[in-house]
């Protein structure tokens, strides 16, 4: 009796407090337009930037996360890590945390989520990030977890941060499309239309200003800034530089991508050292930039400032066009058959602009008095090209590559370009092969200024590519929300983050 | 239109170079498609010569430039694509790659489609129910899907181009001549020619196949307006022809993106394809007429006796 | 007989425009009908016949017409320059009309009934039911069974005749002053001819009503006409009491005309020989057989029909077969089964000692040299992209041993001679010819291979009647100059009879008699042959003096 | 008419049986799908794991009697991409192309027969020659450019409409628009054509003769006959309407069954790819047979 009364009283209360709790909750959801349709909302796959721009740090958190600036990992779900020897971490969970469907998150459900990851039954391409490691798990207490691995591995933490923790109740053997997580908001609709992600109540952290978040997708970024203009949308997360013509709603941010062409060095003439020096030098660096805006950095090297190992004192190929057609009538006269034909692979859709960059330093590199061909092609036979095993007969290429390093370490990188295992070097060389292990194998002071070297030789002895840029991208956010784009915009759009102006 | 068909023979038939200039000159709207049309075939076959070097030469200076400025040269007069390339040489030069596909496709698709069409519509063998379920497998599916599932697998160059356009567009060319041979096998002259033992062979082609022909070919110039759009599609989808080749569709398909900051660069050659379809269609809807003995008489002078 | 004038043209003259000279399709054409009288234009092809009475009607378009000169007073007003509410108030409920080939003329996708009911509706004058039951009742009137169910039948539905009582029927609907019939049994058989006009007969004599009626066929135009007006090139020639004209003909062209048309009388055949012939057999038809499979319904078994049903019959050397039928007697069943373009079901035919049907290879080819076929259609029958040098050397193509390649030229002028045409003409187009002048270019043809026979399908039915008459003198002087053999199949009587030495009868896919000409015109024995024979319209002063 | 219906399915389904062995064949070789759904530094073990949890490490015969073996089943596989039933995908996406092809073939063919007939009409016409140049112009314009103007004039510039997405009526202009333009423009073409050559034939100078209203003999007459070949071209343009619906859908982010295709091709989710094929042959034929009735319905002539 009593208790009905109660809650009678609720009712009455709640519905009296409605209306103005509609109208505050109305104001508090946004719209969010991504380019492309997210495949599917499985948590093992956030690296994919559809999945992570809605998944990642809202639905699904990781067990650290990487500091934008530093590059170093933060803690997340794990409060603190310990290095117990080489091959094991110690990690400490953070208590009190619950996942959406009640669950408590302990270190069973960590280990869940890891073996899920590694257990093969399903696509997992966050894995992808431990290269082959073989990992092995124990729960410690119910908030530790201890990771061994079977070869040192300095940088665990960091390669924590794409491990998403999800409810052990999630099936083990079967990708998902409703995941259940820890983070503040839940996922309540996913349709061919839209994906629409509520609050979280039980969340453990601060509670996100946002109530409400939907999300649709449009390919053509023009419509994309349209929609933000006209306010169908708050947010979208990358239109071209071309749209990109409000400053108020228009944010530039580094994306860690660094755009290069991979020379292919183990095929005549560019084998010739003279003439991979001549191609970086036939660029008219500043003309070309302006095909992906005034806010773009010329880069030196593979990686972007912020990642360890990035090396801010190299300086990137200047343009120098009499230089370039010196070396390549070195070369001739050296006997190298510069007049060789040689293909420039594109990949169609790979960065905005990307074809056009790819005419106009064909058209470059002709003038210097190189036979340059351009072929676009899709991406799956691009990549071909770009992995190993590479096409037999594939003479002398040049290909066109983005590189995305936004794991804080440049361990994400060295070892697949420039060492001769690396799925996409063309180099054979054992003593850099050697250099490349030791600094793999380095850590702190010592791994940062190895990695650096290995920067350096890459780009003035070996010049084993042709670094471009290192990429901007623009975001469009509406005038009602008060956020700012970053390095990390690329792979998550924490709503957490996203507050809205009065 | 004549209800009543005047019981006189046509004053001129229609054939002769001369005449046709003469029905031309009365339809303003049709000569004006035929100057553009002659105007374009000349500048795809000179183009490269003429302009060749100002359509491929980067200009990062005059990136984007806005057109009907002559400051940087009558070149220019469009305004310039996002390399800075001149876009008035780039119609020019591209106009070559536009009609040369779109025609190679036509040809290809009017020569393979029109005789398996004769053949299918001549003999009931078996060969010619194979044939038509070929038709109808590639009908019952949409012409974009099936030329994107082909170059995917055969790769975008220009050949696999033409073929995938011809495939698609081959069916109508099957079925028109396959209609018109069920009906002009039942002619008389065709009767007339088995009675004297002429080998099918013989018949379908000296009796048959030049009468279907000028079907095929009013069909086809509608057709190659077609295959320029498609072409347009499929460079909009990203399988079209690949840089640096390009041709109109692709220069829109290209400039899509920046319609909102510098329309000039999709506009020109949009508006292109337009004029080029659009005096297609009206130089066939002439022919049309031209070849109606009842409607002839709108493209003559009419002049009445003195009452 | 009322005498009072009802419609009065004067001075008609119509051009249709055309490039830069317009051409004059009716000039000065002046003509008058009363109540109650049959008034017949008679003109061949291009006469100008069918534009006078469309102008009248207002079906000409300007342009590309244009009504030069000329004044249409029809019940005391004037029709040119009426308004066309005023003009579409006279249309089918004042001055009807009827038109040759019905199936074309009738909408194919409406019930006849509701063509009908149509008339009624859009004039007033009745509306559903009322308008349902007249239709009804009009359609029994003119002669169509089961009136009540074939309303709803669509015009594919009916035989020729049947359809051409609709059209009558929806013309008559409104009880029109005039009714212009404009060829109205042109593509009919002569039976049915016969009944259509002695519908249009009791029709008029009903209703009082004034008949125009437009025709090509002198014969047609004798058995209606009260008065006769005859065009020629847009001109009124003669005019006059048809009797008169027909008896006592003034101008040439009509004297001309009236001298193709076959008289009574069977003396004066000149292009057929009394005697019987009595040359070798060439070919011998015996149990030809053709059945055709109709396409079977779901429910039904399958039915045949009999094109042609067990006939045997045979041609001598240097004679003249007439097959004479209507349409589908299995005439031309039999032709194309001679030719070897349709395979027979059963039977055989002996051409030369052999049954053609078991030919194949070489020995077809042979065959095929000495049969050749002359066509109904001469605008069909020739490839209009064909030069006639190419039309007529077509059979050396095919047979290489016929001629070597650097006589062809001249055989091909030969040949033309030989038909009655110009060397020169073999670098035109057969569109550059006149119907009779491209019948000649296909006995041409026919004549390359130097054939032993020829078959003849309605090789003549589709020319005016004085071209005609040219045709069957050609083809004539061609058997005798080249010692040919015919058969010459045709629906009309008259045209065999001068003709053919003996002629066959066919109905429904049988012979029903055979025998030589005269006797059969003489005494025919079977009951069709006679009804044939009397379904030739005789002229009307004849039958009234009955 | 039964023996028609069954003769027309069992051809329908030898062609949908071709043409799935077609496209099994054709997409097969367009290369390893696991390129694309594994990271560019996945291990070779990796890779050789996704393929053997696909299915895609079989020699490619026996892949496709798995196929048809599940066929038979009415298993259409799982989509790569999705991680779901490839059918559900494919059918979850077909209706939405349906009401938009259903309201732009309809709407376009409604008005074509308007315009065209009054354009036939009175040819030579102020009123024929603006609605021949606008018709020309509608079937000459590149869609996707229309499409991309359209929003940047109506939603940016004017505010009018949203967009793009679905939701309201408004939603649906601009799409239905894109998309009936080119049906719009040949129809009119067509009908314009036809209707010419109908009010010149013989039945019309019959309805002359008879002293029908002018309405009558243009709507009631000409028209009812030109229906036979303008129901041709819309049904031929109805099959073709996939296409404009690709380009449609992906710009308007409509979630259609053409763009479904189209990434599933990119992608190479096979069985999504075959399923697709599969729904839209299958409506393509059900269309066609459609289209043969309407026939009968139209011309009483035609009986099967």
């Amino acid at each position: 009796m009593n208790r009905s009364l109660h809650t009678i009283a609720a009712v009455v209360l709640m519905t009296a407090a409605a209306p103005s709790a509609v109208a505050q909750e109305a104001a508090q959801e946004i719209r969010i337009v991504l380019p492309e349709q997210p495949a599917n909302l499985e948590p093992c796959g956030t690296i994919i930037t559809n999945v992570g721009q809605i998944l990642s740090q809202n639905v699904v958190e990781s067990l650290t996360v990487i500091d934008p600036n530093s590059g170093q990992p933060q803690p997340k779900l794990a409060t603190e890590w310990t290095s117990v020897d080489p091959t094991t971490w110690r990690i400490k969970l953070r208590e009190g945390v619950k996942f959406q469907d009640g669950t408590e998150l302990n270190a069973d459900a960590v280990v869940f989520s890891i073996n899920r990851m590694i257990s093969g039954k399903l696509t997992c391409s966050n894995i992808a990030k431990f290269g082959d490691a073989k990992l092995t798990l124990t729960p410690v207490d119910k908030l530790t977890v201890e990771i061994k691995s079977d070869r040192p591995e300095p940088i665990m933490p960091t390669l924590l941060s794409v491990v998403m923790i999800v409810s052990p109740k999630t099936p083990v053997d079967q990708a998902v499309n409703d995941p259940v997580g820890t983070g503040p908001f839940t996922l309540s609709t996913f349709s061919p239309r839209t994906v629409v992600l509520d609050a979280f109540d039980g969340y453990w952290g601060n509670k996100p200003q946002i109530t409400k978040a939907t999300y649709v997708w449009r390919p053509e970024s023009s419509i994309r800034a349209a929609m933000v203009e006209t306010g169908e949308a708050d947010l979208t997360p990358s239109i071209a530089i071309q749209d990109a013509s409000n400053p108020e709603t228009d944010f530039a941010y580094l994306n860690s991508e660094t755009t290069a062409i991979r020379i292919d060095a183990a095929e005549p003439p560019l084998d010739d050292l003279r003439v991979r020096k001549a191609l970086n030098l036939a660029i008219d660096w500043e003309g070309l930039a302006q095909l992906f805006g005034d806010d773009v950095k010329r880069a030196s090297q593979m990686v972007v400032s912020g990642i360890n190992g990035h090396d801010d004192a190299l300086e990137p190929w200047p343009y120098d066009p009499e230089e370039a057609k010196k070396l390549i009538e070195e070369a001739r006269a050296a006997g190298v058959a510069v007049d060789t034909e040689i293909k420039l692979i594109g990949r169609n859709g790979i960065y905005p602009n990307g074809a056009e960059a790819m005419e106009a330093m064909m058209t470059m590199w002709q003038d210097a008095g190189l036979n340059v061909k351009l072929t676009m092609l899709d991406v799956a036979d691009w990549l071909r090209y770009l992995q190993k095993p590479f096409p037999a007969e594939r003479g002398p290429n040049l290909l066109q590559m983005m590189h995305d390093n936004n794991k804080g370490d440049a361990a994400f990188t060295v070892p697949i370009f420039y060492r001769s295992s690396g799925s996409y070097s063309t180099l054979a060389d054992p003593a850099f092969d050697k250099q490349i292990d030791e600094a793999l194998a380095a850590t702190g002071e010592a791994r940062t200024n190895s990695f650096k070297a290995i920067f350096g030789k890459a780009r003035n002895e070996v010049v084993a590519d042709i670094p471009m840029f290192h990429m901007i991208g623009y975001t469009r956010v509406g005038t009602r929300l008060e956020w700012k784009p970053d390095i990390t915009t690329n792979s998550e759009i924490p709503l957490a983050n996203i507050a809205i102006k009065d | 239109m004549t209800i009543i068909t005047p019981d006189i023979k046509p004053a001129a038939v229609p054939g002769s170079g001369r005449v046709l200039f003469a029905y031309l000159k009365r339809d303003r709207l049709a000569l004006a498609a035929a100057i553009f049309l002659a105007i374009v075939v000349i500048a795809a076959v000179l183009g490269p010569w003429l302009v060749g070097d100002a359509a491929s030469r980067l200009g990062l200076r005059q990136r984007n430039l806005a057109p009907f400025s002559l400051a940087s040269g009558w070149i220019y007069v469009l305004g310039a694509d996002t390399l800075g390339r001149p876009i008035l040489a780039r119609l020019i030069v591209g106009a070559q790659n536009t009609f040369g596909i779109a025609a190679a496709a036509v040809f290809a698709s009017m020569l393979v489609g029109g005789t398996l069409g004769l053949i299918a519509g001549y003999s009931e063998r078996w060969y010619s129910h194979l044939i038509l379920r070929l038709a109808d497998v590639v009908m019952s599916f949409p012409s974009l899907l099936l030329a994107l599932i082909v170059l995917y697998t055969l790769g975008p160059s220009i050949t696999n181009l033409v073929i995938v356009l011809a495939v698609t567009r081959m069916p109508i060319y099957l079925r028109t001549a396959r209609a018109e041979v069920l009906e002009l096998r039942e002619r008389m002259f065709v009767s007339a020619a088995r009675a004297m033992g002429a080998k099918p062979a013989r018949i379908i082609i000296r009796h048959i196949a030049p009468l279907v022909l000028p079907t095929l070919v009013t069909i086809s110039a509608i057709d190659f307006a077609t295959v320029i759009l498609s072409e347009s599609a499929l460079s909009f989808l990203g399988l079209g022809i690949q840089p640096p080749d390009f041709t109109w569709g692709a220069m829109v398909a290209n400039g899509r993106g920046y319609l909102a900051t510098a329309w000039w660069i999709a506009f020109w050659p949009g508006l292109a394809i337009m004029l080029t379809t659009l005096s297609l269609n009206i130089l066939s809807n002439w022919a049309r007429t031209l070849a109606d003995p009842q409607q002839r008489w709108r493209l003559q002078t009419l002049r009445k006796a003195a009452r | 007989m009322s005498n009072a004038t009802i419609l009065k043209v004067e001075g008609l003259t119509v051009d249709f425009l055309s490039d830069d000279q317009p051409v004059r399709a009716v000039d000065d054409v002046s003509f008058h009908v009363s109540r109650g009288e049959t008034l017949v234009i008679l003109g061949e092809s291009g006469s100008g016949k069918s534009v006078s009475t469309s102008t009248v009607m207002d079906l000409v378009d300007c342009p590309p017409g244009d009504i030069v000169a000329g004044s249409c007073l029809f019940d005391g007003v004037e029709l040119s320059g009426l308004g066309a509410e005023a003009r579409r108030s006279i249309n089918g409920r004042r001055i009807a009309m009827i038109f040759q080939d019905p199936l074309a003329y009738l909408n194919p996708v409406y019930t006849v009934g509701r063509q009908i009911e149509e008339v009624y509706e859009s004039h007033g004058a009745e509306s559903g039911k009322g308008a349902r039951a007249k239709t009804i009742e009009l359609l029994r009137r003119v002669g169509i069974p089961e009136p009540q169910n074939r309303v709803d039948f669509y015009p594919h539905q009916f035989s020729g005749g049947q359809r051409q009582r609709v059209m009558i029927a929806m013309a008559i609907a409104l009880k029109p002053d005039i009714l212009i019939a404009d060829e109205p049994t042109t593509a009919l058989d002569v039976s049915v001819q016969a009944q259509i006009l002695d519908l249009l007969r009791d029709l008029q004599r009903e209703t009082g009503m004034a008949l125009i009626m437009i025709t090509h066929d002198l014969e047609v135009a004798a058995s209606m006409a009260d008065r006769i007006i005859v065009m020629n090139g847009g001109k009124v020639v003669e005019t006059g009491i048809a009797r008169e004209v027909f008896s006592n003909p003034q101008h040439p062209y009509t004297r001309r005309l009236i001298a193709a048309l076959p008289h009574g009388n069977a003396a004066e055949a000149p292009n057929r020989r009394s005697t019987a012939i009595a040359g070798e057999t060439l070919l011998k038809v015996e149990h030809l057989t053709k059945h055709y499979e109709l396409a079977s319904g779901a429910f039904s078994s399958k039915r045949t029909f009999k094109a042609v049903d067990d006939i045997s019959f045979e041609v001598r050397r240097g004679e003249t077969l007439g097959i004479v039928g209507e349409s589908g007697s299995g005439k031309s069943s039999v032709a194309r089964m001679l030719l070897g373009l349709n395979a027979p079901s059963a039977g055989k035919a002996v051409f030369a000692g052999e049954n053609i049907f078991d030919m194949n290879g070489k020995r077809l080819m042979a065959f095929r040299r000495k049969v050749q076929m002359v066509f109904q259609d001469p605008y069909g029958s020739m490839n209009p992209r064909m030069r006639v040098y190419s039309i007529i050397s077509e059979p050396w193509v095919i047979h290489r041993d016929i001629l070597p390649k650097d006589r062809w030229k001249a055989r091909v002028a030969e040949l033309l001679e030989l038909v009655g045409l110009l060397p020169e003409h073999a670098e035109r187009y057969p569109h550059q010819f006149s119907g009779g002048q491209r019948q000649r270019i296909a006995i041409a043809r026919a004549l390359a291979s130097e054939p032993e026979l020829i078959v003849c399908d309605e090789a003549v039915s589709a020319l005016d009647v004085s071209i005609q008459a040219q045709v069957i003198d050609l083809l004539a002087d061609l058997r005798t100059r080249l010692g040919l053999s015919y058969i010459f199949i045709t629906h009309d009587l008259p045209i065999v009879r001068h003709f053919a030495d003996r002629i066959m009868v066919m109905k429904d896919g049988r012979i029903v008699e055979e025998g030589q000409t005269a006797a059969l015109f003489g005494a025919p024995r079977h009951d069709y042959t006679q009804s044939l024979l009397q379904a030739v319209p005789q002229p009307k002063w004849l039958t009234q003096a009955q | 008419m039964i023996s028609y219906l069954g003769r027309r399915a069992s051809h329908s389904i030898l062609s949908v049986i071709g043409l799935l062995t077609l496209v099994f064949f054709l997409t097969r070789l367009t290369g390893d799908p696991s390129a694309l759904y594994l990271p560019l530094d996945s291990t070779a073990e990796a890779r050789a794991a996704f393929a053997r949890l696909n299915g895609l490490d079989q020699p490619i015969h026996w892949q496709f009697l798995g196929y048809l073996r599940d066929l038979l089943q009415l298993d259409f596989g799982e989509s790569l991409r999705q991680n779901r039933s490839a059918m559900q995908v494919a059918l979850e996406a077909f209706p939405e192309t349906l009401k938009l092809a259903v309201v732009a073939i309809t709407l376009s063919t409604a008005l074509a027969i308007l315009v065209g007939s009054l354009a036939a009409a009175r040819p030579g016409s102020i009123f024929d020659r603006i609605a021949s140049l606008v018709s020309l112009v509608g079937a000459s314009a590149p869609d996707f450019w229309v499409a991309i103007v359209g929003i940047l004039i109506f939603a940016v510039g004017l505010g009018l409409l949203p967009t793009s997405g679905t939701g309201s009526w408004a939603h649906w202009i601009m799409p239905t628009f894109v998309l009936m333009l080119r049906p719009f423009g040949l129809l009119v073409q067509v009908v314009r054509g036809t209707m010419l050559s109908a009010l010149a034939s013989p039945y019309i100078k019959t309805a002359r003769a008879k002293g029908l209203p002018r309405q009558k003999i243009i709507f009631g007459h000409a028209l009812r006959n030109s229906l036979l070949p303008v129901v041709t071209v819309a049904g031929d343009l109805a099959t073709s309407l996939v296409n404009g619906a690709v380009v449609v859908e992906s710009i308007f982010g409509w979630p259609g069954i053409g763009k479904l295709m189209i990434d599933s091709i990119i992608q190479r989710d096979f069985a999504v790819v075959q399923s697709t094929i599969l729904v839209t042959a299958t409506a393509i034929f059900i269309l066609n047979i459609a289209i043969d009735l309407l026939y009968a319905v139209l011309d009483p002539r035609i009986r099967y």
